[in-house]
């Protein structure tokens, strides 16, 4: 965890409402795929969490959605601006066990923290699958990205504007996978444990104080004991999740 | 070179910065951010006699300058703090902790002081005694000077090292609460705990937590609780732990002008990390910036005159 | 084309904002900044039998995010106010206005408020039972539901106009004292006056205003009187005016979802002359926004379910 | 009066703690020297009021001590930022009861509103004398401005650093005049009063709270009854001072 400062490369709309910035700064407390920063908005006294969608050795991309006034100034910000930020919170997705054809499920603002998860567990030598869910045609990003990554992409809409027509669970017989791993809303996760023929990993959201353990704001009940989402999360496996 | 020595009740900390509970778990994980040896003290997460989850998520709201929290208490119960939380933190940190008890019952309190008051690391017990009393129409034990007054009774009776009753704000009259508990044999008396706050989301139109209202604290909350500690200075004769939206030295110095001995950092923590440590550091200077060498000094010195 | 329109009592406000007692003079010089007929009303400076200088200065305090005052209910006493700043107000302003009231015993409160009752711009009471009560030790009429019911009953014994009680934050049980007003005959209650906070200078180790400690207001105690009005609307069946740090359009709809019919701004004014005027310019977009086309639908529009 | 963005052109050290600031915008509101403006400082809630040095038709100079975090922070803007301001604040100094040789005593950060009214008097054909007071000689600022305005400047400092050593009324005995005009700390008033052999006007400070007549937390008592220092102050006259 690094409480650092960040500049701003870029920040740009990339789909309705949906924003991508870049970050440059020290990346070096990054563990894994599925992480997330915590953001601090000059006249906010809360920080904001956002995964990290991807990151290397120097930068960071976020990509967020204009949810209310936070997230609103966050859109405003612009290039060479400064931003402090939490780095490296949070457990991320453990990848050992995605055997060979992981299938990665997206939905809206879930799909970020995926990108840089598929990008490793192709590097990794598997061969994931990919299935992106959105409600119209205007939200749908990063298709394209997962596609360059080479991995098998199915986008599916609400209203069928683009790809599949429904939810995420309607391409799920397009592929065949060893596991799942996925992040998006919480109807869209108990379709998805419904579905599920594997295990595999879900990443929650949490309203939080801290963002790094301190405050005991964001605890979920789990089979395994009381669980912090900004600690021992935001990703849990599927058996030990409370529905 | 400064001094920064405080005494609560013979305890001597290094400084008077202690983290408030509930904003630094049992303070281990905070070692990740920097040496806690620095801190005068901790004061651990509200410890119970049972384990408790607390209240139902979303239990965290923004404020103007600050946060509404209803955590409700979360705790591994008091037989884990000792077997498991303690030990971690011993690890880390070499110096007298602060142990936060909270309770539903008089017993309740009563037992987990007198676990607590057994362990070598604490070195003052904190009673909170903003909780419902569930004996008792579910008015929290701090809002009478009467239920006060028992908790303190009770719980001196089973322990031996200092306590200092934590007090509520949210009350017509703190002075009396605040002098029922000296009389009672408190040793001391820590001040405020979080005012009871809400926020409402527009887009749902619900309380944004789902406890409805929470504790509200943070830089926001700082002028009520100066003023609390200004009167409580004035009517009671034993030292005061002042609390309540500190972020910065100089909060720290215009709390004790107004009567702390020592000063909690709560909700600061939670924003940045590294907080309590700024503020150990900045304070050497800014007590020279407004001509203080010795920090006792200041306590109660806006009172003079 | 949306709704703004709210009824006090049988008052038709065009739109909900008003400016708070105290914050806004006798409202006339206010006309130089903007044309203040599109207010809804006007809640005039707290106003006492007899003249009052007030408290002496300095009599106001910077707090993070909000302002402590010790004016001390300076005004030129009724008489005065009827003849003079009345007649002055009724110049720029043609709509009815909200006589605040204050008095240091029972016999004052009725003395002034049958006089305001008479004045045909007057269309609501507010009875401030915030101050002092100098016949029974100082404790202020609101810190009780009985002496705030008796305040009550005996300023409906002699008007008959609306009458509002505007009760102060600084109490264990809000919700008892607004009970006790609804059952003595108020017709509305106006919440909340300000907070008791106090700050101090770190250079004079004094504290900044003369009279020590003084009503804290302004966007820092936003969530305590949110949560106050949320309690209040559950209990009580009469409008409430809610106040107590809005800043914005928002915070006007936050406040009217929590229970109130109307809402006043304060410490806002102070800052911004123009702020009621900005807030009532942003109010039906932001009425948009959140989906609201009449917004007397949002009243206690977060107690559902 | 007029709330409005004022350009920061420059804003420099002139002495010790010491800083002059023009602005520039909409300075038609101005109608008197000796009125004020009040601030909007970022992160303060309250305004602060500082006094009009001086002013054409569209700079504002102002002159300020930094004393405090407000003053502190108003040091480090830099040109070319952006000030709100209420403008035009307070009555300012009545110069038709001036005679033919009014005498200017200004004590500190009180010399700034003396210099607009210095100039006016000067336009308006008197001979001004011009006293001004500090503690040492790096507090000492504007003697050089007083006397390229063509008129007659003595300048105390209580060490005897620069000029005259003492009070200002230690240089009573250099001038003859006709009315005074002083601003100032509160013990050089008490002096001034008792030192002075004419009529004279007092610009007072107090903490404010708007700073244009709401909230009467600035006021003052006076022999023709309470008054606003921000309203029918700061100036006031002699006659009505209750000390
Ligand atoms: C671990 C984690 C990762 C996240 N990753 C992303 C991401 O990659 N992209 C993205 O668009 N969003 C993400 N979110 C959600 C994002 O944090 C919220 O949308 C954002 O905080 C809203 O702020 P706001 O001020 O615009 O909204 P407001 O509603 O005005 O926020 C008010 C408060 O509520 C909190 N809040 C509001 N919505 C949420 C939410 N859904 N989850 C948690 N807190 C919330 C805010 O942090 C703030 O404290 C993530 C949340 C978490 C917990
Ligand atoms: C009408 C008027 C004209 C003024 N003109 C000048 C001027 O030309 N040059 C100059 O240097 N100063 C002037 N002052 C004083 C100046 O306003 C204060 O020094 C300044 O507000 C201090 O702010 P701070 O945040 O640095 O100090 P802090 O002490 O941190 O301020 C805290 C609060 O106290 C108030 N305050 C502090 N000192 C004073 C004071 N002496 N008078 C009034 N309020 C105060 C502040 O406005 C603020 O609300 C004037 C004051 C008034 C009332
Ligand atoms: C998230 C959170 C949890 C808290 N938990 C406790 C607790 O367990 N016991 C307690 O006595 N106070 C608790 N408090 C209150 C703080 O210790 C402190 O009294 C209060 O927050 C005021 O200080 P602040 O404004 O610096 O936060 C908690 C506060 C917060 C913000
Ligand atoms: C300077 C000042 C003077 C006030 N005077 C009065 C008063 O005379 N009568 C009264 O009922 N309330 C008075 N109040 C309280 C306000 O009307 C209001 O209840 C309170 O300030 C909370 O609102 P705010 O946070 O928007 O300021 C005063 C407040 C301020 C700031
Ligand atoms: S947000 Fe504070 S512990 Fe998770
Ligand atoms: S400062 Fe508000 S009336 Fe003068």
């Amino acid at each position: 965890m690094n409480n650092g400062l960040y500049t701003v490369v870029s920040n740009e709309k990339i789909a309705k409402d949906v924003y991508k910035m870049i970050l440059q700064g020290d990346t070096s407390h990054i563990k894994a795929s599925g992480q997330f920063i915590n953001i601090t908005l000059e006249g906010f006294f809360l920080r904001r969490p956002i995964s990290i969608c991807d990151y290397d050795d120097k930068t960071i991309t976020i990509i967020y959605k204009v949810v209310g006034q936070g997230t609103q100034q966050l859109a405003a910000v612009t290039p060479d601006s400064t931003l402090e930020a939490l780095v490296g919170l949070g457990n991320g997705y453990d990848t050992s066990k995605s055997g060979e054809r992981p299938l990665l499920i997206g939905g809206g603002v879930g799909v970020p923290p995926l990108y840089n998860l598929c990008k490793r567990l192709i590097s990794e030598g598997k061969k994931p699958g990919v299935i992106l869910g959105f409600n119209t045609a205007d939200e749908v990003f990063y298709e394209e990205e997962f596609k360059a990554l080479g991995a098998d992409v199915y986008v599916t809409t609400v209203d069928g504007s683009h790809g599949i027509k429904g939810f995420v669970t309607n391409a799920f017989d397009k592929v065949d996978y060893t596991y799942f791993y996925t992040c998006g809303p919480m109807p869209m996760f108990r379709a998805v444990n419904a579905a599920a023929k594997t295990s595999g990993q879900f990443s929650f959201e949490e309203r939080m104080g801290c963002g790094f353990g301190a405050c005991m704001g964001c605890t979920h009940k789990t089979k395994n004991g009381n669980k912090r989402v900004c600690k021992e999360g935001p990703v849990f496996v599927k058996e030990e999740i409370e529905w | 070179m400064v001094n920064t020595k405080v005494d609560l009740s013979g305890l001597v900390l290094d400084n008077p910065i202690i983290p408030a509970s509930g904003t630094f778990g049992f303070g281990y994980e905070f070692a990740d951010w920097y040496d806690i040896n620095i801190l005068g003290s901790i004061s651990c997460k509200g410890t119970t006699k049972e384990p408790r989850f607390g209240n139902p998520t979303p239990r965290i709201a923004e404020c103007t300058e600050g946060m509404i929290n209803s955590v409700g208490l979360q705790n591994p119960g008091v037989d884990k703090v000792i077997s498991e939380e303690l030990p971690k933190l011993a690890k880390v940190y070499n110096k007298p902790i602060i142990a936060n008890v909270s309770g539903f019952s008089i017993d309740e309190y009563a037992y987990t002081c007198e676990k607590m008051d057994a362990q070598p690391q604490v070195g003052i017990l904190e009673v909170n005694v903003s909780c419902p009393n569930v004996h008792n129409g579910g008015m929290s034990f701090g809002t009478s000077p009467e239920s006060a007054a028992a908790v303190t009774k009770a719980v001196k009776a089973v322990t031996k090292k200092p306590v200092y009753i934590k007090l509520s704000p949210n009350v017509t009259d703190i002075v009396s609460i605040a002098k029922a508990c000296e009389d009672a044999g408190a040793d001391g008396i820590s001040l405020i705990n979080t005012l009871l706050g809400m926020r409402i989301d527009l887009k749902t139109r619900k309380p944004v937590i789902a406890n409805k209202m929470g504790g509200f604290s943070g830089p926001a909350i700082f002028p009520v609780a100066v003023r609390m500690i200004y009167q409580v200075y004035e009517a009671v004769n034993i030292p005061i732990i002042g609390m309540g939206g500190v972020s910065s030295a100089r909060n720290v110095i215009e709390m004790m002008l107004a009567g702390a001995t020592a000063v909690q950092v709560g909700a600061a923590n939670l924003v940045d990390p590294c907080a309590c440590k700024k503020i150990i550091q900045d304070l050497p200077e800014v007590m020279k910036q407004f001509g203080i060498n010795d920090i006792t000094e200041i306590i109660g010195g806006s009172h003079n005159g």
